[in-house]
């Protein structure tokens, strides 16, 4: 079993007082693509902006969060910034904004590379860049480096912010739902892409998403999310074929679209669950990390 | 993240709306009641300091500061209203009219509130002052005409968002006139904004009535205004500073009231419509 | 934000291109002492024969232009380019005898020639009716070079006085083609530049036939503003004040051993003028009321610190005719009230239209509450100084009281003879007492305006308010400084520094 | 993009056309005899009825107005029936002061706006971002005149650091020139930089919500980098706008504080001149601002194609 990559133990968001994030426990090893579901307001994205360290002002984490051994929570800002785009990376959800409208889509990919002191010059750092977007499959890219965001379609800016994310060889990629944008025609060569990314670089995922089929399609394992904890983990065969937390039934039920209840009507969440969901800041969550799930000894399996 | 918001909203609301409520309480009492005639010349005590008689001390003509500070609010709040009022009539239509008209005379109506921005409210006293006299109609009138187009762009913005949205859509798709849409969807929606502006506008008018009063070009002697006791202040600064901090503080704790007031309000309204200057 | 910033550094260049091209207006010169001495009014132009107001005279009139005659502080006349002159038995011939040796700072001579086309060029020429003071000159002759003769057409005591203001300056037959902004004179100073807006220099005219003044430069700066006129003083950005606004702000001066604070008298009487031509003011009770209702010492205390002379008609003290008259009208606001009843007066509102000048502002809010403390409906308006109030008040009539110092010296036939002036008065007994004064001996003249003195309280034609001090500021060390200003010209020649 | 600036251009000029009538036509009104008061008080009938038909007094409004704009075009607008002076030289002279007055405001103005506004945002929720943002609302509430008063008291008058008053030319004496530059420009500068700032603020912290700013440092980017790199571009949009409007109000704020400052600018030439119903030059002098005024808007509208790239291929 190689050393975790990731170590996530005990992580909680809170905003103001408020918790978002309870508890959190979780491990990436390198290479390995893990999944993160639940739906919208699940508390998925607050996770990977606490693993990035880019938590909305009046956001604060808890716990620890460990990248190949070095403990991010609470790190110098000079630090994370060294890590960040160099040993992990982000694709975010929303391609139409997450490109600078009035910077040309060049030197956007060779920032990164400046940023990190990985090429020379300018020069180099703009031949980098093209270099990082035919690698992502678009097509010119000495002229599209040109180009504004504006000019490109959702898909190629997709293509933009995964080539940026990549362009820094990173050891894990957060991913927060990359592909939920973008049309279903280009979701599965978006998909594409990033696996073969990964795997060129030997990389870890955490792959978020609330979509169960993307999931399976990517990720070898996958934790459920609910209410901002994660209430069940596996190997996502296992999981999506024999899911043990009512929750996981539900979101299993709700994506087989053709699915109702007796009554004809469209099964909904509730039918799953025995009431809502505890709140956080109650203590004992339900799951606990186990070796099956990838939790290193050093991480603690109690 | 909303509910900080509104909070930090609130306490702007609260304190510009007590500044704003302190002037208008003011201006009203004036009314009824002050310490003294504000413009009693009484050579016996002139420049006397604070004392029971004189709460604020007398100026160098023996009037008192208090009763002066209580009719100048009263001044204060007439221009203010006037100008806003004439603001508002003027630029809320012509904003309603630009974001429903066709494009074309949307359009034109824009270039021409455009340029009203070329004619500032001091530009437009010295003018109007010019051709009929320095007085405080000019200046309400001056200061109301260079804030029209403040209010129109403001209202059109709003009202260009609001018509774009689906109750409105909804309410076209069932037939109903463009007027009755105007009244009963467009002027509703963007009564905030207007609201909003309204206090910001207000508290121009109150810095460009102390500007035009302190050039001369407004409120005219005896009858008080903070500007104008500034301006007559500016001799005795450095003898009798008292007689310059006095309304000074007046002419600040009004534009501030009026500020926070109109920022904490626009915090409170929907963020989705907030216009973008 | 690098283009924007790139766009306001472009501006700054513009502006830096634009300045070099056109600045450098005023005269750097060599190493002078130099002396700048703030004043109020800026003169629109330099021209003072076509234009009228009195900032041009103050500035250029004893300074670059010289007269034949002038007053001294005392109001007396000495000689100026005349060194003496002779008056014939029927008082209508004038021999002037002039000095030698004077010269134009455009080089000519100053010859009797010169006196002959200045004085014929006042009734030819001159657009301003303060010309029509020259009427009375039948001829003038060039006896020789320095011998001038005039003939008058009657005998006048006024016109050898009136020979003392403008238009008594002395012209050179070869400078007079652009005297709105080059005028040419024989004074003690030159006109050096004029930076409009801010400030007029005068230089030391080294060519000067008279002892040369001590400072090789003057600069006039002018201030609208009363408190940036102190300002600019106690900063020590000017050296002088020529007349004080602001005399509530006097403290800070005398209490400030940098500085010496001159208090004189001036010829300046601020008169509250009464519109006869118009109900109520026509009714003469309703004037006697008026002026009975004013407690004028509390005014001048209030809108003028205490400073400045009560008078009781337009005669000031240092006249011979002066006559004390303040007693005539008593403050008695029960003896006000008691007038006004049964008059129109007390059911109309009167309108007090007063320039936006410091003095009749402050005054005119004074006037307005001792006014109404006897029941009078006052409303008081500020009129821009000097356009729109020449028109309202001035030209059209349109008013009932305004507020303005007259400050022409030996003015009561400007400003009371003539009922179609903006006083409306010009009672025909009132122009015979002038009239008798100015052909009569210096007994007669004395006896007549007096008499015209006493005639015009009688009428209440207007009230006197006070007559307006001379106060002048000025750092420590400054002397020659005017005691007085009993002349239209702020006159500089005498300044020096100890 | 050409179609755009060419829009705008057109429009800039029917702009300054209509304004040019509206201003003429509201001096045609203004009541009182421009050549009685040229001439004073004391001028004869026939001295002023000469002066009108010198000065073209005499002539129908429309053929006055269409010497006046062919003036305004060639430079040539006469000479001044008070002040017997040509205007253009006068006018163009002090346009130069206004203008330094009103750069050297506009500087100080940014110079105090940016940091400040940016700092108030970075730091919005502490105890130092609630103090800025106190400091420039109180800015905002001081009358431009009342802050140059007390500069000069303090500045001039107490500690005797700067002069209180008066011009000098640049080319004259750099020194002096910068010296008398310096208070006037900070009571125009401070107030409109509080203002500016607050916009700035809101402007700043719309950016930092922004995504872009977010990828900018999961790419490792620093958060002052990434706001100066990526985020004060797209927040100098609104700002420009503000910033175009505020040199308009910077322009018309001139007159009251070179009134205070005595500055020989276009704004004390104003005023002068509408004491003295000096109708040419009120009239040349309004003219101007305005016509500023909408060449500024203009300019504003073409930085912005130059800010925002987006909007040079829309349309």
């Amino acid at each position: 079993m190689s050393a975790a990559l990731l170590e996530v133990e005990g992580l909680s968001v809170a905003a103001e007082g408020r918790p978002l994030v309870g508890d959190l426990r979780f491990a990436v090893r390198s290479g390995e693509r893990v999944g993160l579901i639940g739906e919208s307001g699940s508390g998925k994205s607050v996770t990977a902006l606490a693993l990035m360290g880019l938590l909305p002002p009046g956001l604060r984490a808890g716990g620890s969060v460990r990248l190949a051994g070095r403990e991010l929570l609470g790190a110098p800002e000079a630090e994370l910034s060294r890590l960040r785009g160099a040993q992990v990376s982000m694709v975010f959800q929303e391609p139409m904004t997450a490109l600078n409208p009035t910077m040309r889509i060049g030197p956007q990919v060779a920032e990164v590379l400046q940023v990190h002191g990985r090429v020379p010059d300018r020069r180099s750092a703009w031949q980098a860049a093209v270099a990082a977007l035919a690698d992502v499959g678009l097509p010119d890219p000495p002229a599209l480096a040109r180009a504004y965001p504006h000019q490109l379609s959702g898909g190629q800016r997709q293509r933009v912010v995964i080539a940026i994310a990549l362009a820094g060889d990173p050891a894990l990629l957060v991913c927060d739902e990359p592909t939920s944008a973008l049309d279903v025609t280009v979701q599965g060569r978006v998909l594409e892409l990033i696996r073969r990314g990964l795997a060129e670089r030997g990389a870890g995922c955490l792959f978020i998403s609330h979509d169960l089929a993307v999931v399976a399609d990517v990720c070898e394992r996958v934790l459920v999310m609910h209410a901002g904890r994660v209430v069940e983990a596996g190997p996502t065969r296992r999981v999506l074929t024999r899911p043990q937390h009512p929750y996981t039934r539900g979101l299993l039920a709700a994506s087989d679209l053709g699915r109702t209840d007796e009554h004809g009507r469209l099964l909904t969440m509730d039918r799953f669950l025995a009431g809502p969901p505890p709140p956080l800041t109650e203590p004992a969550p339900p799951w606990q990390g186990t070796a099956e799930d990838g939790w290193a000894t050093s991480g603690g399996g109690s | 993240m909303s509910g900080r918001g509104s909070r930090r909203g609130g306490a702007a609301v609260l304190v510009g709306g007590a500044l704003v409520a302190l002037v208008v309480l003011m201006a009203l009492l004036s009314f009824l009641w002050t310490p003294h005639d504000p413009t009693l010349v009484d050579a016996r005590v002139r420049l006397q300091g604070p004392s029971p008689a004189y709460w604020l001390g007398t100026d160098r003509f023996g009037r008192d500061l208090v009763s002066q500070l209580m009719v100048g609010a009263r001044t204060t709040v007439y221009v203010g209203l006037v100008a806003v009022g004439i603001a508002a009539l003027v630029g809320v239509p012509l904003g309603v009219l630009a974001a429903m008209a066709p494009r074309w005379l949307g359009e034109l109506l824009m270039r021409a509130n455009d340029l009203l921005l070329a004619f500032p409210a001091l530009l437009l006293a010295v003018m109007l002052a010019a051709v009929l006299g320095a007085g405080t109609g000019v200046a309400m009138v001056a200061i109301g005409v260079s804030t029209v187009p403040s209010f129109a762009r403001v209202v059109r913005a709003g009202s260009l968002q609001v018509l774009r949205s689906d109750f409105v859509l909804a309410a076209r798709a069932a037939g109903r006139r463009p007027w009755g849409v105007a009244v009963r969807h467009v002027l509703p929606n963007v009564a905030g904004l207007v609201i909003v502006q309204a206090s910001v506008a207000f508290a121009i008018a109150v810095l460009a009535e102390a500007a035009l009063s302190f050039l001369g070009f407004g409120t005219p002697p005896p009858t008080p205004s903070w500007g104008r006791m500034l301006q007559e202040s500016q001799s005795l600064l450095f003898t009798d500073p008292r007689l310059a901090v006095v309304p000074g503080v007046a002419v600040a704790a009004a534009v501030l009231g009026f500020n926070l007031l109109g920022d904490g309000l626009r915090d409170r309204l929907d963020p989705r419509l907030e216009a973008r200057r | 934000m690098r283009r924007l910033v790139g766009a306001l550094v472009l501006l700054g260049l513009l502006a830096v291109a634009g300045c070099s091209a056109g600045a450098g207006t005023a005269d750097q010169g060599e190493q002078t002492a130099s002396l700048s001495v703030g004043l109020v009014a800026e003169p629109a132009n330099l021209d003072f024969t076509t234009t009228d107001g009195a900032a041009i005279p103050q500035a250029l009139l004893y300074n670059v232009y010289e007269t034949l005659v002038k007053v001294d502080g005392e109001g007396e006349l000495v000689p100026s380019l005349a060194r003496s002159w002779e008056v014939s038995e029927d008082r209508r011939t004038y021999t002037f005898e002039l000095v030698e040796g004077a010269t134009f700072t455009d080089g000519a001579p100053f010859t009797a020639e010169d006196a002959v086309f200045s004085i014929e060029r006042v009734q030819t020429e001159w657009t301003t009716s303060l010309a029509a003071a020259m009427d009375v000159v039948e001829s003038a002759t060039a006896v020789s070079p320095t011998t001038l003769r005039v003939e008058l057409s009657r005998p006048s005591n006024d016109w050898l006085y009136r020979m003392t203001t403008r238009i008594g300056a002395m012209f050179s037959r070869t400078g007079v083609d652009a005297l709105g902004t080059d005028p040419v004179g024989t004074g003690p100073y030159r006109f050096g530049s004029w930076n409009r807006g801010d400030s007029i220099t005068l230089l030391r005219n080294d060519g000067y036939w008279g002892s040369a003044p001590q400072f090789g430069e003057v600069v006039l700066r002018y201030f609208r503003d009363p408190t940036a006129l102190n300002n600019a003083l106690l900063s020590g950005t000017i050296d002088v004040i020529g007349t004080v606004q602001a005399p509530e702000s006097l403290e800070q001066f005398t209490s400030d051993p940098r500085f010496q604070v001159i208090e004189g008298t001036t010829t300046a009487e601020v008169v509250l003028s009464f519109n006869r031509s118009r109900a109520p003011l026509d009714d003469l009770d309703v004037r006697r009321a008026i002026k009975h209702a004013i407690d004028h010492r509390a005014l001048v205390d209030t809108c003028w610190a205490g400073r400045g002379t009560l008078i009781g008609s337009m005669v000031p003290p240092s006249d011979p005719w002066y006559t004390d008259l303040t007693g005539r009208y008593p403050y008695d606001p029960d003896r006000a009230r008691e007038l006004l009843e049964g008059t129109d007066a007390t059911s109309s509102t009167l309108r007090l239209r007063v320039p936006n000048l410091p003095y009749a502002v402050a005054c005119g809010q004074v006037v307005e509450s001792q006014l109404e403390q006897v029941g009078l409906d006052v409303q008081m308006d500020t009129l821009e100084f000097p356009a729109a109030w020449l028109q309202t008040v001035y030209t059209d009539a349109d008013y009932d009281m305004s507020i303005i110092a007259h400050v022409e010296p030996r003015d009561l036939r400007a400003v009371f003879g003539d009922p179609d002036y903006y006083t409306r008065y010009g009672e025909p007994e009132f122009v015979e007492h002038l009239d008798a004064a100015d052909a009569g001996t210096e007994a007669e003249q004395t006896e007549q305006l007096r008499l015209a003195a006493e005639m015009l309280a009688d009428d209440a034609a207007a009230d006197w308010l006070f007559l307006l001090p001379n106060l002048v500021v000025a750092e420590q060390g400054i002397t020659g400084l005017p005691q007085n200003a009993v002349s239209e010209s702020f006159d500089l020649s005498a300044l020096g520094r100890s | 993009m050409l179609l755009r600036v060419l829009t705008r251009l057109a429009v800039l000029l029917a702009s300054l056309a209509v304004s040019s009538l509206v201003v003429f036509a509201f001096m045609a009104v203004l009541p009182g005899d421009p050549a009685r008061v040229a001439l004073g008080v004391n001028a004869s009938e026939a001295a002023v009825q000469q002066l009108r038909s010198d000065f073209g007094l005499d002539r129908p409004l429309p053929t006055q107005y269409l010497e006046w704009v062919r003036g305004l075009l060639t430079l040539d607008l006469g000479e001044s029936y008070i002040s017997r002076a040509a205007i253009a030289p006068q006018v163009l002279d002090r346009a130069q002061v206004t203008l330094w007055l009103v750069g050297a405001g506009m500087v100080v103005a940014v110079l105090v706006a940016v940091p400040l506004g940016s700092l108030a945002a970075l730091t919005s929720r502490s105890p130092l971002g609630v103090l800025l943002s106190a400091v420039s609302q109180l800015g905002v509430a001081v009358p431009a005149f009342l802050a140059g008063i007390l500069l000069v008291a303090v500045f001039a008058v107490g500690l005797g650091w700067l002069p209180a008053s008066g011009w000098t030319p640049p080319a004259q004496d750099p020194g002096r020139f910068l010296s008398q530059l310096v208070l006037p420009a900070s009571s125009l500068g401070l107030v409109q930089g509080a203002v500016l700032a607050r916009y700035v603020r809101s402007a700043v912290l719309e950016v930092l919500g922004e995504d872009y700013l977010r990828t900018a440092r999961a790419k490792g980017l620093r958060p002052g980098p990434a706001l100066v790199r990526h985020g004060l571009r797209n927040a100098a949009v609104p700002v420009v706008t503000v910033l175009g409007l505020q040199l308009a109000t910077l322009l018309v704020g001139a007159v009251v504080v070179e009134r205070v400052f005595v500055v020989p600018g276009l704004g004390s030439l104003l005023l002068d001149a509408v004491a003295n119903r000096d109708l040419v030059v009120i009239q040349d002098v309004v003219m101007l601002l305005v016509a500023a005024v909408l060449v500024i808007n203009f300019v504003v509208d073409l930085l912005y194609l130059a800010i925002d790239p987006r909007l040079r291929t829309a349309r």
